[in-house]
């Protein structure tokens, strides 16, 4: 839908590939608030990451995540409270204790698990939320890109 | 389903600061021809428009949709959404886009490249500005009584400012007197006032004021409704009453331990509970020479990992009180560590030492070791301090426990819905709130919550109180009000009976059990209850196949916005 | 409250799947697959899961219907049936027998399907009988009983799993036989070679080891090219030519033409890729061919087949186990159809109505004088505009949207004195007709499916047809006795032991053999156990026959007001016309709107995204579907599945036809591509 | 006493003696095995327990139609009664109205499964075998464990068969759902095979990562086979390591993933029995 921007690339030195896309859910009463704060101190941070502020880590979908993957979004960030610091009355522990799961679930099937970044109450202060952001592009960076999942599915990987 | 009207776009330059950066221009040209904007516009500083006008501008634009790319919420964003609302526009209909601290001040250097972003953020905002719906609300009718259970120190205080207020009161109290653990003990740490000065004030206002009705020997049979209205069944010694309430207070407070099978306790004449000390001591003199207390017997160890953080005082006041009796007393105190927080405590403390009480420190792996056969004699420490074996004659052994949970109130928490923490006492809100339990309207005073001397007690109560009136004071609650939280929030989730298989999983893993089963023609469907719900989302998350969804972001948005995330 | 659980033989594709109906209170509530089933072992695709989907659906018809102007109005049986034999009957008064025309179903069991050409052949004296074999498996049925004296599959399905080698031709069988494709798929696990050749980069392709992704139409310059090079290394099996096989020399002459090079030229190919294909298929020890309407829907159908059967007699890779030529029928009963005689050359069993002793067998069976003349094809009698054909019989077909150029049926239909139509649901055919029959569905009847594997299961009725309607077995009985014919069978084994008496390929096939599994043809004798794979040690013909495959380029290729070539063709969530699927909810849901597939190159060129309205034209007519821009179609071609009556594909096809087997090309055309303006369809 | 003979005996007797007013188990009959609801005593003879075929989803179907008062016995094997067990927590079945006659499965179909469990609570049919674990299953272990890399294209390329048939989902007995996620292009791309590889198996995966109790009949379903049974193992692995559950071995436990971390598992610290109270009044 819409016009199309090619962008991105100058994002970082000639002859690197492509900075890997990421999505960072944001618990709205933190990493969210850790975000606006790297703004403020306008911290300069790598492109490609979009903020999808959510109300609590809690609600963040398995689903959703899979689905970003599924896009080709090459790292999703759930950031919410430290344990105890939830403002709904520990929801974020079941977050914890599913996204664990999910980790499970993508390692199985080759995914790196770093490509699902779970923190807990680490994203409040700015250079905290810009700290995670830039380890979480580095460590992606590292990692094989994820369209080679789908590459992968041809017969001549059968050969492997 | 939601309308997929067209929104107005507001752009700001903010005198720059997003423009230098952003290309506005070139964004506002995309924007135009995009399939859910009706019109664009580029504000140079949106945060100096007069609200009005803006109000005014949207309501133009014909939708009533409006799309504020700007700075972040907690910047400007948020007091102007704030004042779009206030003129009448619907909060649901409003979407903000941080285009300055969530991309141009972030990516300086890379114009192009945060151009790009802005488009993005821009779609993903208009995305879910499409769709989304606002939550009805509902609000309910507020009685102006309130029910307070527990007549100690916390519970009257409570029903007495309330009763000071106008308030009706109920005061609910499972014994005979007033004053519950205060009925126990001597004298009130650390100001050593009698317990009956302590509570005179508000046994006073208790009897004295028509509002407070005081229920003694009574049991709660059940309890139904929910915030501004509950009901009540009582025993009261036999007969049954029912009472309503818009507000609950919680003060049933904590019981103390016996230290069953510790120290000898029951094996030999002499060694005795603090609280049997208090029994003593309120009947006047104890004769004894040598006294030593243990601290710490049956807290802070693998059992009850915690410190109730009052015991310190209480023995502190006890040796005080038994030197009154008795001038020649020696008393000792082996303690792990002494626990007096905050200058008052510190001061009394200080005293005690001053007035010739001794203190050993032990430690928890070489606990002290009763002498005698039938009665106490001594008792051997290994002072962790000095390093030598100390053998204590001693006449009279005190083994000082902590307050635990009552082990009774698990049948009301369930019939009010409250959650208790793996020790048994009753959760709060985490953070600014401390009177709040988990469901709204009822709130938490005193040692029911957590060991406090009846000091504290007594200003918690007031607290729960103050709570409680601002509640029962208005006319009706709006659920959407009950947000104990700042700024706006996602508020109620909704459930799509046809699809919802009942599976329960909303039931189980909702944090303020505001979803239900209910029976729907043979099947089982969800249904959640506006007055609990805080718009948290983890039932959406768990939702086998999204027929419990958050109007204000369901999946759809979430869905839409991957999907505009990176064009 | 009662619960039953009916096992039956899913009613989509050929490969005969086991479905175990869940029924209640006469009711079709649920649809499992069946765990001991032969073939589908506990398996089924989207389509059998969804089979029970459309039994109960609020359109299907429960009554006679008759035309009255622009509408139709329900009439009772007698009056229909009457009027079938006076309208029918006077046409052949009038015109003589030739002038009837009757399509019978590979939808319907063999049962029906004999019982309907013996209606025909025995009522009116013509051999006017045809069914959409002629569009599927035509050239098949001609060209191997040519070179091996059957028209059938060789083997089984579960064979696939033994071979090393299996060479899919001209098939998409990851979306149109999912359950066969998991079987080749087991003999990859096992480290068989995959090799496929389409001109789409269909899943199968992407699933196999080499893709031959050969210029629409070019599979006999390709398959020639590999017999030159397996000719040149002298990889061929010369024991088995010599023992088993004649007329390698002729073929060997023709081949003398042909060389890896000119080969490459023609399928626009790396000649490397071909040799290492020739070189593959030539060495393994057991090697399959598999191929599908990619091989038949061509002017060059037959010829085709023939080079198919050429490349697997030279290799010996045909009378073995796990070996064989494949060919895979669509219909659940294609190849029970074409069994029972549905073809206007052959009584059941494929014995020729030329052949005066057969002819003379049948006359005597049927108590009725027959011809010997061979019945048009259906494409020739609507080729022709009409005029020889007056009346018309359809039990089952939907023509409008099956048959190419769809125009010319239409025109067809709409000239006929009297167009009777028997099918469960209104179709775009039944639009045409004078006299709708309600027939059942395969839930609501007892008969015989052949699969693929030439293997015939039994159907179990499990619940009553909705109304008035009548499974076709009764509906036949009774226009049979009204004409007069000895039609009183009280249940369709009856018919089943008749066609065991005149067929000696299903000699041996009764109701009680049958289950559990079925019976694999032939099967001559009562205890004869039914024959797994063909051709053992003689062809059905004796020795196998090397024919040579005469190459003609596709009639029409593309040109500048026509750039690109148009491929048809099925997708995996709907079936044939959609008559069942499209009123599958859950099939609909997959997708229920029509597409056409462009390779990103075009589609950037003439500025074409996924989900745009575009224009496809060709010299017959247009159609406006959506666009789907992937890289399973090369650059130059598109291909549009035949499924949507919003856009049907076979208005744009060409109705050139193979000389031999008179079957269509469907597989090319030329067509033109634009933007449509307005979101036409969305 | 065979097998065979046990299950009709038991099967006969809880029509006769009314612990249950029909069976559901397997019949041979003419058409071959299939599902069959016993009503009559004297049908029994033809009731047979091979092949392996799951009853549970039939069970759930059936139940929904039956009157308050009738009792539906089903003959289970262990994964059988399991997911019966999920559904009644799920509230997809009336525990009151369904009775389970356990079913104990051979060796060898324990190894064929893979299944860690292959007997029921309580065993009324056959000898309890010990269970299998996957992690030693050398074929198992290509897909679960090893280099990252090739186990993304092992995966890669089993899931790249998928021909979108939905038997996974169809054939689950705990997948209930109407309508589904998986058929919803919000979640899952629609019209195309193969079916978007990581949502569509990823997203049904996880939808059972608390409740699948391993029966196998997703994998057994899939006509590409598909080893889709091996998505689930390290997750149930992790939720018996880490609190101790599985799946459909208790009715009263909810799965740990609902509950907060102070509560499942609960840290120690249970309030000791032997404390008493003085009460309030002395």
């Amino acid at each position: 839908m819409g016009n199309r921007i090619s962008h991105g690339v100058e994002g970082h030195r000639q002859g690197e590939r492509r900075a890997p896309k990421v999505i960072v859910f944001a618990c709205r009463w933190c990493a969210l608030i850790g975000a606006d704060g790297a703004g403020k101190k306008r911290v300069q941070l790598p492109l490609d990451f979009r903020v999808i502020p959510v109300e609590c880590a809690a609600r963040v979908e398995p689903d959703s995540i899979i689905r970003a993957f599924s896009y080709g979004i090459e790292g999703v960030g759930v950031l919410g409270c430290h344990l105890g610091g939830c403002r709904y009355h520990n929801a974020n522990h079941r977050a914890i204790k599913r996204l664990d799961l999910l980790k499970k679930l993508l390692a199985t099937v080759g995914i790196d698990s770093g490509r699902l970044l779970t923190s807990f109450g680490t994203g409040h202060e700015y250079h905290q939320f810009a700290g995670i952001l830039k380890d979480f592009f580095q460590e992606l960076r590292g990692l094989p890109p994820l369209d080679e999942w789908a590459r992968a599915a041809t017969i001549d990987a059968i050969k492997v | 389903m939601a309308s997929k009207r067209k929104a107005i776009c507001i752009l700001c330059r903010c005198y720059g600061e997003i423009s230098d950066v952003i290309d506005l221009d070139s964004l506002k040209d995309m924007l135009t021809d995009h399939p859910s904007v009706s019109s664009v516009e580029i504000l140079d500083c949106l945060c100096l428009e007069a609200v009005e006008g803006l109000s005014e501008k949207i309501r133009q634009s014909g939708t009533g949709k409006a799309l504020i790319a700007a700075c972040s919420p907690i910047a400007r964003g948020d007091s102007i959404l704030r004042g779009l609302e206030q003129r009448g526009l619907n909060p649901a209909d409003l979407e903000l886009v941080d285009i300055r601290e969530g991309c141009a001040w972030i990516h300086k250097d890379y114009s192009k490249g945060a151009t790009g972003k802005a488009w993005d953020l821009i779609n993903m905002g208009l995305a879910s500005l499409v769709r989304r719906e606002g939550s009805e609300d509902a609000t309910t009718l507020v009685r102006h009584e309130v029910m307070v259970v527990g007549a100690g120190p916390a519970g009257l205080a409570a029903a007495a400012s309330l009763g000071q207020l106008g308030i009706k009161v109920h005061l609910v109290e499972r014994s005979k007197r007033p004053g519950g653990m205060l009925n126990l003990i001597s004298r009130v740490a650390p100001d050593e006032t009698s317990p009956g000065e302590k509570l005179a004030p508000y046994l006073k206002e208790v009897e004295e004021n028509a509002g407070i009705t005081y229920y003694p020997l009574a049991r709660i049979a059940s309890a139904e409704g929910t915030v501004g209205n509950f009901a009540i069944r009582l025993q009261v010694d036999g007969t049954e009453h029912m009472i309503h309430a818009g507000a609950v207070i919680i003060a049933t407070g904590a019981q103390a331990l016996l230290p069953q099978g510790l120290y000898r306790y029951k094996e030999l004449e002499g060694v005795l509970s603090a609280i049997e000390l208090e029994r003593h001591l309120k009947a006047g003199p104890v004769k004894a020479r040598r006294i030593v207390f243990i601290q710490c017997v049956a807290a802070r160890d693998q059992a009850r990992p915690y410190c109730a953080a009052i015991c310190c005082p209480v023995s502190l006041k006890n040796a005080m009180g038994l030197r009154k009796g008795n001038p020649e007393a020696e008393v000792y105190i082996l303690h792990r560590d002494i626990i007096c927080p905050g200058s008052t405590l510190e001061q009394y403390y200080r005293r005690t030492m001053a007035e010739g009480i001794r203190f050993i420190r032990f430690e928890e792996q070489n606990p002290p070791v009763i002498e005698g056969t039938d009665h106490v004699q001594a008792v051997r420490v290994y002072d962790a301090a000095t390093g030598i074996m100390r053998e204590l004659d001693a006449d009279m052994v005190v083994l000082s426990t902590p307050l635990s949970a009552r082990r009774d109130t698990h049948g009301l928490a369930r019939m009010l819905g409250l959650t208790r923490d793996h020790l048994g006492f009753f959760e709060v809100q985490p953070l600014m709130h401390p009177v709040e339990t988990t469901v709204p309207g009822i709130f938490i005073c005193g040692s029911a919550r957590w060991p406090v001397l009846a000091g504290r007690a007594i200003t918690q109560g007031e607290a729960a109180a103050m709570k409680a009136f601002c509640l029962v004071s208005g006319q009706e609650i709006a659920a959407l009000g009950l947000s104990q939280f700042r700024g706006e929030k996602f508020a109620i989730a909704r459930v799509d009976r046809e699809a919802c298989t009942g599976c329960g999983n909303c039931v189980h893993i909702c944090p303020y059990e505001a979803c239900t089963l209910e029976p729907v023609n043979g099947a089982s469907k969800s249904r959640v209850d506006p007055m609990h719900c805080t718009g948290c989302g983890t039932c959406v998350a768990v939702c086998p196949n999204g027929s419990i969804q958050l109007p204000e972001q369901d999946a759809q948005v979430i869905g839409e916005m991957l999907m505009q995330s990176f064009s | 409250m009662n619960v039953e659980f009916v096992k039956t033989t899913c009613p989509y594709c050929g490969t005969g799947c086991g479905l175990v109906l869940q029924v209640r209170d006469g009711r079709v509530v649920g649809n499992y697959p069946d765990r001991d089933h032969p073939v589908s072992k506990g398996s089924l695709c989207i389509k059998g899961w969804s089979a029970h989907e459309f039994i109960h659906h609020p359109e299907r018809l429960t009554a006679p219907l008759l035309r009255k102007g622009e509408t139709f109005h329900p009439i009772p049986w007698d009056e229909a049936i009457d009027l079938v034999v006076e309208r029918l009957g006077r046409t052949a008064e009038t015109h003589g027998g030739d002038a009837i025309g009757g399509l019978c179903s590979a939808k319907c069991t063999n049962e029906e399907n004999y019982l309907f050409q013996k209606l025909i052949r025995a009522g009116f004296q013509t051999n006017n009988v045809e069914h959409c074999a002629r569009l599927c498996h035509g050239p098949t049925v001609a060209g191997m009983s040519q070179a091996l004296g059957s028209g059938a599959m060789t083997n089984s399905i579960k064979d696939f799993g033994g071979a090393e080698c299996i060479l899919i031709m001209g098939s998409n069988a990851a979306e149109t036989f999912p359950i066969v494709m998991g079987e080749i798929y087991r003999a990859r696990d096992r480290g068989a070679r995959l090799m496929v050749v389409d001109p789409r980069a269909t899943e199968v392709a992407k699933n196999s080891h080499i893709h031959l992704q050969i210029r629409s139409g070019t599979d006999i310059p390709l398959i020639c090219g590999m017999m030159r090079h397996i000719l040149d290394h002298s990889l061929e099996d010369r024991a088995f030519i010599a023992a088993r096989t004649q007329g390698f020399e002729t073929l060997n002459e023709y081949l003398g033409g042909w060389t890896v090079e000119r080969a490459a030229k023609e399928c626009d190919l790396d000649g490397d890729r071909i040799r290492e294909a020739a070189e593959t298929y030539a060495t393994a020890t057991e090697a399959f061919v598999v191929f599908c309407m990619g091989i038949t829907q061509h002017a060059c159908g037959t010829a085709n087949v023939l080079a198919i059967c050429d490349l697997a007699l030279l290799c010996g890779h045909v009378g073995k186990e796990y070996s064989g030529v494949c060919p895979l029928r669509g219909q659940c009963n294609v190849q029970g159809a074409c069994d029972m005689g549905g073809l206007p050359d052959v009584y059941p069993g494929y014995q020729r109505v030329s052949e005066p002793r057969i002819k003379k067998k049948f006359e005597h069976a049927w108590g009725r004088e027959l011809s010997d003349r061979p019945g048009l094809t259906v494409t020739e009698a609507i080729g022709s505009g009409g005029g020889d054909i007056r009346s018309v019989y359809i039990m089952g077909e939907n023509p409008v949207m099956s048959d190419p150029n769809r125009n010319k049926t239409i025109a067809f239909l709409k000239q006929l004195d009297f167009l009777v139509v028997q099918d469960i649901f209104p179709t775009e055919t039944t639009q045409f007709a004078h006299l709708l029959l309600p027939g059942a569905c395969f839930a609501e009847k007892t008969g015989t499916f052949t699969n693929t594997e030439r293997r015939i299961q039994l159907l179990r009725k499990a619940v009553d047809s909705p109304g008035e309607a009548r499974d076709d077995f009764t509906i036949l009985c009774m226009i049979g006795k009204a004409m007069g014919l000895d039609f009183d069978y009280r249940h369709p084994s009856e018919v089943m032991d008749e066609v065991a008496s005149l067929t000696p390929l299903y000699g041996g096939v009764h109701f009680h053999r049958l289950s559990p599994g079925g019976l694999q043809w032939p099967c001559p004798a009562d205890d004869h156990p039914g024959t797994p794979f063909l051709h053992k040690e003689n062809f059905t013909r004796g020795k196998g026959l090397f024919v040579v495959p005469e190459y003609t380029p596709p009639v029409e290729s593309p040109d500048q007001d026509y750039p690109y070539i148009f491929i048809t063709g099925r997708m995996f969530c709907h079936y044939h016309t959609g008559t069942m699927t499209r009123r599958s909810p859950s099939l609909s849901r997959e997708t229920d709107k029509p597409f056409v597939e462009i390779n990103p190159v075009d589609a950037a060129r003439i500025g074409i995204r996924t989900g745009d309205a575009v224009r496809v034209s060709t010299r017959r007519d247009a159609i406006v579907t959506t666009a789907r821009i992937t890289e399973r179609v090369s650059g130059g071609s598109i291909f549009a599945a035949f499924h949507f009556f919003e856009a049907p594909a076979d208005a744009l096809t060409i109705d050139a036809l193979d000389p031999v087997s008179k079957i269509p090309e469907f597989k090319v055309c030329a067509a033109n591509l634009r933007k449509e303006k307005s979101d036409g369809v969305s | 006493m065979t097998i065979l003979e046990q299950a009709r005996q038991i099967a006969r007797q809880s029509l006769e003696q009314g612990r249950a007013q029909g069976v559901l188990g397997l019949r041979e009959a003419e058409g071959g095995v299939s599902p069959h609801l016993f009503e009559d005593p004297s049908d029994i003879d033809s009731l047979v327990v091979e092949p392996k075929w799951l009853l549970a989803k039939l069970a759930t179907g059936i139940l929904k139609g039956l009157p308050a008062d009738y009792r539906l016995a089903v003959l289970c094997r262990g994964c059988d009664e399991r997911a019966i067990v999920e559904l009644i927590k799920r509230n997809q079945i009336d525990g009151e109205k369904i009775h389970v006659i356990g079913l104990a499965c051979t060796k060898e179909q324990a190894r064929a499964c893979l299944c860690t469990r292959p007997y029921p609570s309580e065993v009324a049919v056959g000898d309890v075998v010990e269970g299998v674990d996957p992690f030693q299953d050398e074929r198992a272990r290509t897909f679960l464990e090893g280099d990252q890399r090739e186990r993304m294209i092992r995966w890669a390329t089993e899931l790249r068969r998928c021909v979108k048939c939905y038997g996974c989902r169809n054939s689950c007995p705990i997948c209930v759902c109407v309508p589904c996620k998986l058929e919803d292009d919000l979640w899952v791309g629609r019209g195309e095979i193969p079916a978007d590889l990581i949502s569509f198996h990823l997203i049904r995966a996880f939808h059972l990562c608390d409740t699948c109790v391993a029966c196998g009949a997703c994998q057994d379903a899939c006509p590409e086979n598909i080893p889709l049974m091996l998505l689930q193992i390290s997750m149930r692995a992790s939720l018996v390591e880490k609190y101790g559950y599985e799946a459909g071995t208790d009715r009263e436990r909810r799965s740990p993933l609902l509950s907060d971390l102070t509560k499942e598992p609960s840290p120690g610290c249970e309030v000791p029995g032997w404390m008493d109270s003085l009460g309030d009044s002395a």
